[in-house]
């Protein structure tokens, strides 16, 4: 990813937006862009979501493949998260080995999946110390808009809400659905000028500072965070947003379980 | 190409195991500007095939040292999913992949007008997100349409099918099962206004005779296919 | 982090299986000057953890096209030495380092005043060369002591530690055990004079009461390592 | 690979030779240079070859490797063909990790033996889901001075067809020739200068169009095509074109079977 | 690492110090910086020591893996040494893939240690054929000064010679300390100012010519050379480092036998 | 060095097994030209070895942050072709390959004279394309002589050849066997109008006075190849 020189007018702009509380695109600060998550929407997966907010598009497609468990933990199998965000989806984006920020797209997605316990890998074991499934959910940007890191994260617990383990393809039994206990979800803020927005737009993140992640779960526990960029922010700040996600991922959840 | 084997997949009436016959295409679809932020986009289905085109450019092609006086650079990516094949498809560096987005790069430099736009660079991303066989085909076609989407002059554009052999029999657009079993296959690129070609491959095993009859299945499938094409990028919905 | 597990790691009265309190550190000292190549440098030993970091710069930025007009550019590498753990790390390519590094370079640019510096370019290398739980504190820690020794300027130093959950109960600064069968870790990056944030991540499973809770702990925590860096750097020894 | 900017100047003089019906180097159009094809020239190879074609000059050398088969086809070998052009061939050739042009030049002639059937795979297997021969048949360039598809695909075929695998150093019974049925050739025709000429030079490659590659069995059956570079055919022109290769692959069949 | 421009001022400075029989740092020709050697200094190493010369700082630290012997060698395990230079330990040393010169200086002490025959592979046996130790010995640069080389040879002896090997953590009998026979050490000579001084500092490193490293084993027999560099020298030079290597090599052994 | 071992490979009658007596050499031949293309080039046949060497240059040295201002840089890649082993060769990076082609770098920049030459490089592509044992000393003699065949100005050849010692005698460019079976190898690089030396390797294990008897042995060894080399450099065909 080649980095763009600090685009001084866009910043200059945006303070001036949030001075008379507004932002670039007329949103009021706490609102989302237009949201729209549809499923089983990949036939060579065994689970997948396509989710759309604003402009921004990605896709999620759960695979499965059979592993060795590890020596310590004989009857676990793996989740396996991995982000991708090809030149397809911005013309920022150039092809080659991962950016550091395409890293740290996909571990902190990983991390709201993982750390929520939503996927109990002991579940996943087939024959103890001998084979165990390994989830694999692969996450692809195909247009950035902004906010990568709510449309991967929807999309991926979507997707595999619906994935369905081919044991049978495997020869290792019939098929069955993943048990998937809970819905975790981000939600991402982004400081513009001068202060947080939610669901920040690709020019809002062009001119803004740093952005935090939070993904809670069912019952409003924090399971991940990650602040990133350069930006400095208060404790009162923080809390304001966090009085945010939990209203959010509320709403959210309902329109994930209600597909 | 799989090989011989003894799977049956054209019956003595020559329907295929699809119902189609030996000339047939799969059932085809584009939609346009499916890529917000592109300058140009297009999605294909193509059976169970779906590849997704952005195209950006003509801009500043940097670093410096790739740019050329004279023309546009063209860079193409051919690219598949993770989750575009029934096994999982591991991301990174890939031989089929590098060959195929070479090959399709020096069968669209055949038709963009890249001496229009001196030291400027047009990227064309081709990401196959779910795919059946003839991926490189629904690529290059699809790519052309994302090209016109963009804007970008072009002498023509780029209807790319392919035909091969099953059961001894030569046919038209194989299907995966097809694919995996078949005998041997023809990709062209076709341009469909003069019948030329950019773009062809074969592998497998062909009489002379077999090879004129894929060759000339492939011509008569591109008229097909280039109407659809045609609809498409006058605000058709391509079906 | 680990997960749960019948592992006991606080007893009846509150005190860890290292003797310490809920709210208690591990032992810390300070060193500076310890890479005496460099402009700047700190050894912190925090438990067993045990963090090099240098510095080198300002210096001009090369290649050119790396240099920004208006700022210094900062470089991060946070890296593990292959004896730091008990299994050997490989070295190479590491996602779990890159992450760090970025992160840590997130934080460091929100308080150097690179636009001191314009073109020119600040190298911070932090090196693991034990490791206990709670690297990334150490080395973000070290690097803003080991800035300072370089004589760059700042506007607050950065404290960095984490608190987290074990056996369902809040406690701070979590040692190895507790980190491979705690609940929750609560990494944060603190300036001492103002109790703002510049680094913040977590994982595991906290309700909100014990979030606020680790939070505190981690405020509280970080003024009385603060007291520790400033008497390294103003010469003491920082036992 | 370097990409030299393109010699227009070369161009244009290959042009109006094409239009005199004249070659750089005074051929013919359907003219090949001079061909010499030696075998056994490499004593660490199990099967070899030297081809020189004017100043191209190639080796192949083949080397055996046990190999456990795939599960879904416990029966068989296996087959890897590799090409390397190193530095040593030219001076626009650099060390690192192979161009996409070096990719296809080792595709293109892989895909001439492999889908001719020469090499039955069935034959390789030593003990069925246990242990497998695999072939590696390596392409290395010493001299670049075009038509390096041509000299390897040559060179390939020698090196097979000769080669013996070592059955004694691996403890698996007694030394035996490898089985080869039947000798692919491939020809590979360059636009110069507005027509296609059969065995491009250096020079003609640098100031040509497209080129095409075709690889036919014993009996002129097709077993793989390949367009590559920039630029447009008819299908006249490819007429042409596989009317020559039909007659001069069965010379050099004749060359490579009286050897 | 980058190269920086050969610094002609200061290679004329060295020449005329050279010719006053001086150094840089008012050291006689065959004087050592003050070397400091200190051992089990890294708690998860299984051996360590660190060493100082001057301000060169270097660590080395030993671990054990389990490996299968090979298939020719069936009672035999295996040591590894690996050196590797960081951005940390000098301004020159950039991240990424290691340099040819590092490459260099890993192999050259690799050789002095493993040629020496000190480690008897055959004494890593668990099981013939299915279990054996690998050593691994890392050497790690904190800050260069000149003569790593040097540094690294002394703390890798000094760290392999306390190794104790991790059996009961790997479940495979009782802890027991590593064999080691013998004290190889290297000595290692650079052309500065047209003559050859031993362990060069950095500055005489940047404005010198070629170096020598001779690594001697206990009785004096030689067990690695390397010459690195560009320069050209004589066998009279050369007698005149080796006769000094033989007196120096074996001081050094007494400081590290009286640890 | 492989080890001892119980394999006699010297007779009492210090007759080797390939019949040589100790300060012998294998057969060596050397032909000049063999890469048509290249500015200067050399096959070296030495046992069965097999190097061949190609030169390309003076040429201008791109990216411009490699040249020099006041020299030409030497750039030298020795690579071993897959089929030159009895185990294939894997292509790629390797740290054998590495390490050899900078020695022999380091020995052929003391010789020519780059200074002649800035802002130019001058590119020498080692290719061992059939190994027995030596193959480093093949290729910097080799090396030196494709130097000279491309006009480039040398103050010296360089002869390189290797001693060694198997069942404890030393005895003079060992082959495959005496490799794998020997206790001690000694490439060296020599002038052969000065007796100086620009390339010295050695591992094993020698005692002080073996040691001189191996450098003698290729002091002695590097005039008998030397006369080889004068001659295929004026015309001969080396035998």
């Amino acid at each position: 990813m080649s980095i763009p020189l600090v685009p001084k007018l866009l910043r200059a702009h945006l303070t001036e937006l949030a001075e008379n509380d507004k932002r670039i695109d007329e949103r009021g600060q706490w609102d989302s862009r237009n949201l729209e998550i549809q499923h089983s929407v990949l036939p060579r997966a065994e689970g997948s979501a396509k989710v759309r907010i604003g402009d921004t598009i990605v896709y999620a497609g759960v695979k499965f493949q059979i592993m060795t468990p590890y020596e310590d933990r004989p009857n676990q199998g793996g989740l396996m998260c991995s982000a991708e965000v090809r030149p397809l989806a911005g013309r920022k984006y150039e092809p080659g080995p991962p950016s550091a920020e395409s890293i740290e797209l996909g571990r902190v997605v990983d991390r709201g999946i993982r750390e929520s316990g939503c996927i109990d890998v002991d579940s996943l074991c087939i024959i103890p110390g001998e084979k165990a499934w390994q989830v694999i959910l692969d996450l692809f940007a195909i247009s950035d808009d902004g906010n990568l890191f709510d449309a991967f994260a929807i999309a991926g617990i979507v997707a595999l809400k619906e994935a369905i383990i081919p044991a049978e393809r495997f020869e290792v039994g019939e098929d069955s659905k993943l048990e998937v206990n809970g819905t975790p979800l981000m939600c991402s803020y982004h400081k513009v000028g001068g202060r947080f927005v939610y669901d920040a737009s690709f020019r809002e993140e062009l001119g803004g500072d740093e952005r935090i992640h939070i993904t809670l779960g069912d019952n409003g526990n924090v399971h991940s965070l990650q602040k990133g960029l350069k930006g400095i922010f208060s404790a009162d700040e923080f809390e304001e947003i966090m009085g945010h996600a939990l209203e959010r991922t509320k709403e959210i959840r309902e329109i994930i379980n209600s597909l | 190409m799989g090989g011989y084997g003894d799977v049956i997949m054209i019956d003595e009436n020559g329907k295929r195991m699809d119902g189609r016959g030996p000339a047939d295409l799969r059932e085809i679809s584009i939609e346009t500007g499916v890529v917000p932020v592109a300058d140009g986009s297009c999605r294909m289905i193509w059976g169970t095939n779906e590849a997704i085109v952005s195209v950006y450019g003509p801009m500043e092609a940097h670093p410096r040292k790739i740019q050329r006086q004279d023309s546009a650079v063209l860079a193409v990516e051919y690219n598949m999913a993770p989750f575009s094949t029934t096994d999982r498809m591991r991301p990174g560096f890939n031989r089929r992949s590098k060959e195929i987005s070479k090959v399709t790069k020096d069968a669209l430099e055949s038709v963009v007008l890249l001496e229009l736009y001196p030291r400027s660079k047009i990227q064309v991303n081709i990401e196959i997100i779910s795919a059946e066989a003839g991926t490189r085909c629904v690529g290059l076609t699809a790519a052309s349409v994302a090209l016109a989407d963009a804007g970008i002059p072009m002498t023509d554009l780029v209807v790319s099918v392919a035909s091969g052999k099953i059961n001894d029999i030569v046919v038209c657009d194989l299907n995966k099962e097809e694919d995996n079993y078949g005998e041997a296959d023809l990709p062209m690129g076709i341009l469909p206004n003069t019948g030329e070609l950019v773009f062809l491959q074969m592998d497998g095993n062909l009489s002379q005779e077999e090879f004129k009859q894929a060759w000339d299945y492939n011509m008569d499938a591109a008229s097909r296919v280039h109407e659809i094409m045609k609809k498409a990028l006058i605000g058709g919905d391509g079906k």
